[in-house]
């Protein structure tokens, strides 16, 4: 990094800040500032609200903005994958349209990729667009779409032509998730909760206007997507962990980030249950005395290799991409990694609750927390990319071992579906 | 053990036979899923068929006593049949638990007062003996009784109880004294609505299977047998509950195996089956592998349990140990291999994932099975287990 | 069973038994009258050296040598192997000239399909076999030959026809290993032992009467005598492990019988080693101290339960066959689990030894039995079959899950290979 | 631990990829099977090269007494390429084990007379702590040593020297009274040489790294700083030594999983790579996880020890077991995946999977320090270890 860069970077922030933050300030009225200056997204280019700055100098910026506890850009759900691929492949219009309600957090997003005859073959899509010369009609169904209840836009895989080969007659669009057609419906999971929904199109309409890419192009567009999100599926949130929690947080602009985040985060309320909450383990058998047990400090001592070397596998990689190093597919590493983890963690709480596994909810241990954990482990190595999934990725990129044969070449009409195409 | 079968015998394949088209009508998934709501837990109808039809409730109570006198690998036969469809009914408590309880440990005239209605299925009985965040085995049990008018009067509280709300009669395992370990235990009678009985159903894990927390404050209870004297043959019943629970188990594990196959035949990713891919086709070889290997150990221990009674201990640890791994991996292993739908509550596998993992742990989880092991082994070779053994 | 026909049949084999059994008798020498009675091998047709008997049947006869301790033919090596072989496929000839005198024990025969370029894909053999009109002329490589050192034939798998597809291409010979064109070099493994055998065969001869079956049908009758080979393969020896060590055992023909054995199983003394000596963790840990150790005691306990499922699984699968109830490929699954116990039982080996498992020779444990389980037992998985080959068999033969998509059809000189066709 | 660095700094990249090319050119298997065969098991030419032109004698000697004051993580990263190559040389026995000890324990004046010789690479010192069957750690050192005309003379026997045939210098540990422990550790200089010193090379499971049996019959040696203060700081070279192991098993692993890979990619079968089938991808997924998982603990630990010094001892038990499970997968998988020729002597992959195996159990198996890092946990959070954690 080039030092003094940093530091005219580093003066310039510090410099707005104390000019502008206010942590009294509405939340929205503060980002539209952000969203202004081009401080809430310095690495976005300079003529959507950017600055264009290098992941570098962005974490810099960053820093300030923790130092003094400063609220930044909304980040919650897909918002920034979504902005990410409509920064690649949007028109000037839906950059227009999209990119600034997207930081200032006035437009809640889902993603609506997956479907039920279609799991960890993205591309099988059945959903189907038809174009009247005016307007797309979607019908299909959709699932394990977050947010998709109080969502106001969707990023939608459809298929617009089924005499091309599978990935070819996909097309991308963004759909107006508040109209009559799109139906959506939590989808319960065994343990308990509905963190997922499934999303119905009956009719549904789209602009042309709203299209992303070209005609039949879908599919390179969604890998946008998809790259992004498998960049923020290591473990790990991005750098920030480093410095938060590190300012005073004094202010009503506070709260209402807090609201703003408690109904984003309300549906996933089990999400760190199905990572096997490790930080649990060491503290209940210590408290229980179940540490006395042999077998248990065997397994919890495995537990703590696999998590801690888990972690500072993504830090090695994080470490190298700060350094400028080639940037390979860590997600997948880190993704199967917590899936390992989790499958541990969950055997360790079995093991210190004991008898005490077979209780859930208030009767169960910690008011029912273990009974989650256990029951929501089996879906990290599925939800998000299953873990064969993970596995081919990494033999194939990152070891260049060869790809599986292919049996849906031809028209994707040929290919073997769960479902007819309607 | 030269008289250990390593088949089954043309009679047991019928009633096998028998059992299975039975359990597949009375228990389709529809059936479960009422149930887990059921206040009961369990269809008393079911139950009166299971009883009269099939002679379940009995099965292994001496046939003076009404019942039909079988051994255990009926009784295995029985549990791994009712494991396939997750049968919900107090087959476990009642007609394994506390029918061997009672054979193990009653006298002649509390036998005749209290088997008849178990082996018919009209009284449903329930045997108490762990205690809240106590040790698997009955070692640790704590719960003091005293003499009282005759009789005895317990308090103190039962935890994990099978069926303990729907037991007509609770056996309930306590001290008199100071002594620990298999000594100086004994095992009392107590009517499910008796007076200083409070008894509340538990939140489970696996809401297939009915639990309860009993609290006893001065309820009346009889003694069975000697005092004192239940230690051994409760530590028996347990054994024989934990090789029932294998079988049940293996059972469980065997059903999702076939339901997994089913799906992956079928289901179609990338244009091919996801049974044609290779690495799936390698973990459901290793799948089979390890179900195959816990219905041995589930077997074998129902065989060895009738023919050579030494062996009980080691047998159960080693089956329910093999067990509790191997139908965890199963469950696992079927929800991975269903995908996304493997972990909705919609889909029926999570039922099973549910009732392998509870059955993981009730009547002692696998590292405290292993450990028994040993303990047996050392007690073989020493006289006695070795002091460096951790609890 | 019918029960007449077993009391008939033990009290005519018990009579001929009384009548013939002589202790002190020659070993080669009384096998011929186990031959010409029938009694050597009743399970065999009656016009080939048996008696037609069932297998039920057939263990009555071998209870009742069994309990006057009367030694029975020859079986060792692979000999049961060429002699179902040869009775299903070889011509009345072979049969003359072979089945004799590999009952008497006069021959020894080994088995040459393996070859270095074709480890997993026996059919992918690249050994030649040329026809100049009288007799056949082999070139090529063999391994992984045991016995191949005192072998005087050979079951040879080669290549006679390079333009047909992959397994139609091949044939099945019987080899003279006495003669000069065969050379037999030992393979050294990483334990240190020469189990096997590299065998080279440069212009060595081939009769043209020992073709076994129809030129280009050698696959086919390779399977049979690989499928006898898998029947073996379960991780016991066949029932009469029930009723030996019954019998006194006193007479001079048991040294004859003995040294027999001996000779022959010479260059296989790791084998034991290789399955992991599940039978010493025990004694070891409790004549060591080391059971007090609870990580011992852990893994200890999980090799117990493994290794007796596994030979209780062995056990099942043999009373349901003796049951006449159908029988599956239990070899497979019997050998896919020999590997899990090897592999556990060189991990309890190594706990129980502690640092001692540093060394090995005099030096080591047990006088270097520990070391050499340790080195051996990676081979448990790969030798007759690896685990990979084994679990594509269960999946797809026992599971009936669909078969890998082949890469190997059309004529065999278009597939890829390791090395050109010579 | 905001110090910890989480990447290899341009300095230590470019000093490992001297060192690769060094290791690549004075270590291929050709020589790595010569010297298994030789008297000594190193080739003195090489290490002169090591020392002269590497540093690599001296790398954490201090500069004041001749070395290059390096750190872990430079020691880590030069035990990583060694372990590449199955370097043959007795670098962790006299740079790491003999210098570390030498440095905590030694007098100024000590310091002084031997780590210059060590640096230099002239004198070769072993490290002598384990006896016959003992646990690993100091705690049972048992071997005594007596007061004797100003000086000590020690009687017993050493077991699993690392390098102790080839040593000039021996680094004694011993007992002058009936302590236990930590406390009452003494640790002795005695000459190679030196009269009731008698050493036998011992056969290895893996030849490429030198064991020798010590046996002392009332051999002079002479007192390492404090009188029975040697403890505490024989624990934490026996650390550092345990990192720098893992650092080197790590090296190993990473070029098992490269060869595999390179020949997988070749080898056809069935008509195609055995790298194409998916049963083999996904396993070797799983091991470069595994690989990257330990690398990441072993650098972490190097790291870590440098900046860090109270947290040596969790994160040596850490890094040591992660390294030993991996390491040896790697080979189990290296050979398995090789098929047939995978476990022939001429193949070298034996020659990994023979280091991983003694790598397992030198300096302590993984079952020791999963134990002992939960010992470590229990003592921050009670002040002493738990009551139940057994031997």
């Amino acid at each position: 990094m080039s030092a003094p860069a940093e530091v005219s970077v580093r003066d310039e922030v510090r410099a707005w800040l104390n000019d502008h933050w206010d942590p009294n300030a509405g939340l929205v009225e503060w980002r539209t500032k952000l969203v202004e200056s081009g401080w809430g997204a310095p690495d976005w280019p300079p003529e959507w609200h950017g600055r264009g700055l290098s992941a570098e100098l962005t974490r810099v910026v960053e820093q300030e903005f923790a130092r003094i506890g400063a609220v930044g850009v909304a980040t919650g759900g897909i918002r920034l994958l979504a902005a990410a691929t409509l920064l690649e492949h949007g028109s000037a219009a839906q950059k227009r349209q999209f990119l600034r309600r997207i930081l200032t957090g006035e437009d809640v997003w889902c993603q609506l990729f997956s479907e039920p005859g279609s799991g960890s073959d993205l591309a099988g899509a059945l959903t189907r667009a038809e174009f009247d010369g005016e307007c797309w009609t979607i019908n299909g169904q959709k699932v394990w779409t977050t947010s998709a209840h109080h969502a106001d836009w969707g990023l939608l895989l459809a298929r617009t032509d089924w005499d091309a080969p599978k990935h070819e007659g996909l097309s991308y669009f963004v759909i107006d998730m508040r109209q009559p057609g799109v139906e959506v419906q939590p989808l319960k999971q065994m343990n308990g909760y509905a963190s997922f929904n499934q999303v119905f199109f009956s009719d549904a309409e789209v602009q042309a206007e709203h299209l992303v890419g070209k005609l039949g192009q879908g599919w390179s567009v969604a890998m946008t997507t998809l790259a992004h999100e498998r960049r923020r599926a290591d473990g790990l949130r991005s750098g920030r962990a480093d410095v938060e929690d590190a300012a005073p947080r004094e202010g009503t602009i506070y709260d209402e980030e807090a609201q703003e985040s408690a109904t984003a985060l309300a549906p996933y309320k089990w999400y760190p249950q199905r990572a096997g909450r490790v930080d649990l383990t060491l503290p209940r058998a210590l408290a229980s005395g179940r540490i006395r047990n042999p077998a248990v400090r065997q397994e919890l001592a495995r537990l703590l290799i696999l998590a801690n070397s888990a972690e500072w596998t993504a830090r090695r990689a994080r470490a190298a991409q700060q350094q400028g190093q080639p940037q390979g597919p860590e997600g997948s590493l880190g993704k199967l990694a917590a899936s390992h983890v989790a499958r541990l963690a969950s055997r360790v709480h079995t093991m210190i609750a004991g008898a005490d596994a077979l209780l859930a909810g208030e009767d169960g241990p910690e008011n029912g927390l273990i009974a989650e954990i256990l029951l929501s482990v089996p879906a990290v190595s599925i939800a998000g990319g299953t873990d064969e999934i993970q596995r081919n990725i990494i033999a194939e990129r990152v070891l260049g071992m060869p790809k599986e044969p292919r049996f849906d070449r031809g028209p994707f009409r040929d290919v073997a579906q769960n479902r007819s195409p309607g | 053990m030269p008289d250990v079968q390593f088949h089954f015998t043309e009679e047991q394949r019928q009633f096998r036979d028998v059992l299975r088209r039975f359990m597949a009508a009375v228990s389709p998934t529809t059936e479960v899923r009422r149930l887990m709501d059921d206040e009961r837990g369990f269809d008393p109808a079911v139950w009166r068929r299971m009883a009269d039809e099939l002679g379940l409730a009995g099965l292994m109570v001496p046939e003076r006593y009404g019942g039909s006198g079988f051994g255990l690998v009926e009784v295995g036969l029985a549990m791994e049949e009712m494991g396939r469809v997750l049968l919900c009914a107090p087959y476990l408590a009642s007609g394994v638990l506390a029918a061997n309880a009672l054979c193990r440990i009653g006298s002649e005239a509390q036998k005749q007062r209290w088997l008849p209605g178990i082996a018919s299925g009209e009284t449903l009985a329930a045997l108490a003996f762990a205690e809240p965040g106590g040790e698997p085995g009955v070692e640790s049990i704590a719960m003091q009784a005293v003499a009282l008018d005759g009789g005895y009067s317990l308090t103190g509280c039962k935890d994990y109880v099978v069926d303990g709300c729907n037991a007509d009669l609770l056996l309930v395992a306590a001290r008199t004294g100071a002594e620990g370990g298999l000594a100086g235990l004994s095992l009392f009678a107590v009517a499910g609505e008796a007076p200083g009985v409070s008894r509340r159903r538990l939140q489970a894990l696996d809401p297939t299977r009915q639990l309860a927390r009993l609290d006893f404050d001065g309820a009346p209870g009889e003694l069975l047998g000697e005092l004192g004297g239940a230690g051994p043959g409760l530590a028996q019943t347990l054994d024989v509950g934990a090789i029932a629970l294998a079988n049940e188990m293996a059972g469980g594990a065997q059903r999702l195996l076939e339901d997994t196959l089913e799906y992956i035949k079928l289901r179609m990713q990338f244009g091919r089956a996801v049974a044609s891919f290779q690495a799936i086709k390698h973990r459901c070889a290793e799948l089979l592998l390890q179900v195959e290997l816990m219905k041995s150990a589930a077997y074998h221990a129902a065989q060895v349990a009738d023919a050579h009674p030494e062996e009980l201990a080691y047998e159960a640890s080693l089956s329910k140990a093999a067990a509790s791994e191997a139908y965890l991996h199963a469950a696992t292993e079927a929800i991975q291999l269903h995908g996304g739908i493997g972990f909705t509550w919609d889909q029926d596998t999570q039922l099973w994932y549910k009732r392998a993992k509870s059955s993981e742990v009730l009547l002692g989880d696998p590292a405290w099975h292993r450990e028994r092991m040993i303990q047996v082994l050392e007690q073989r070779e020493f006289g006695s287990a070795s002091a460096g053994a951790a609890a």
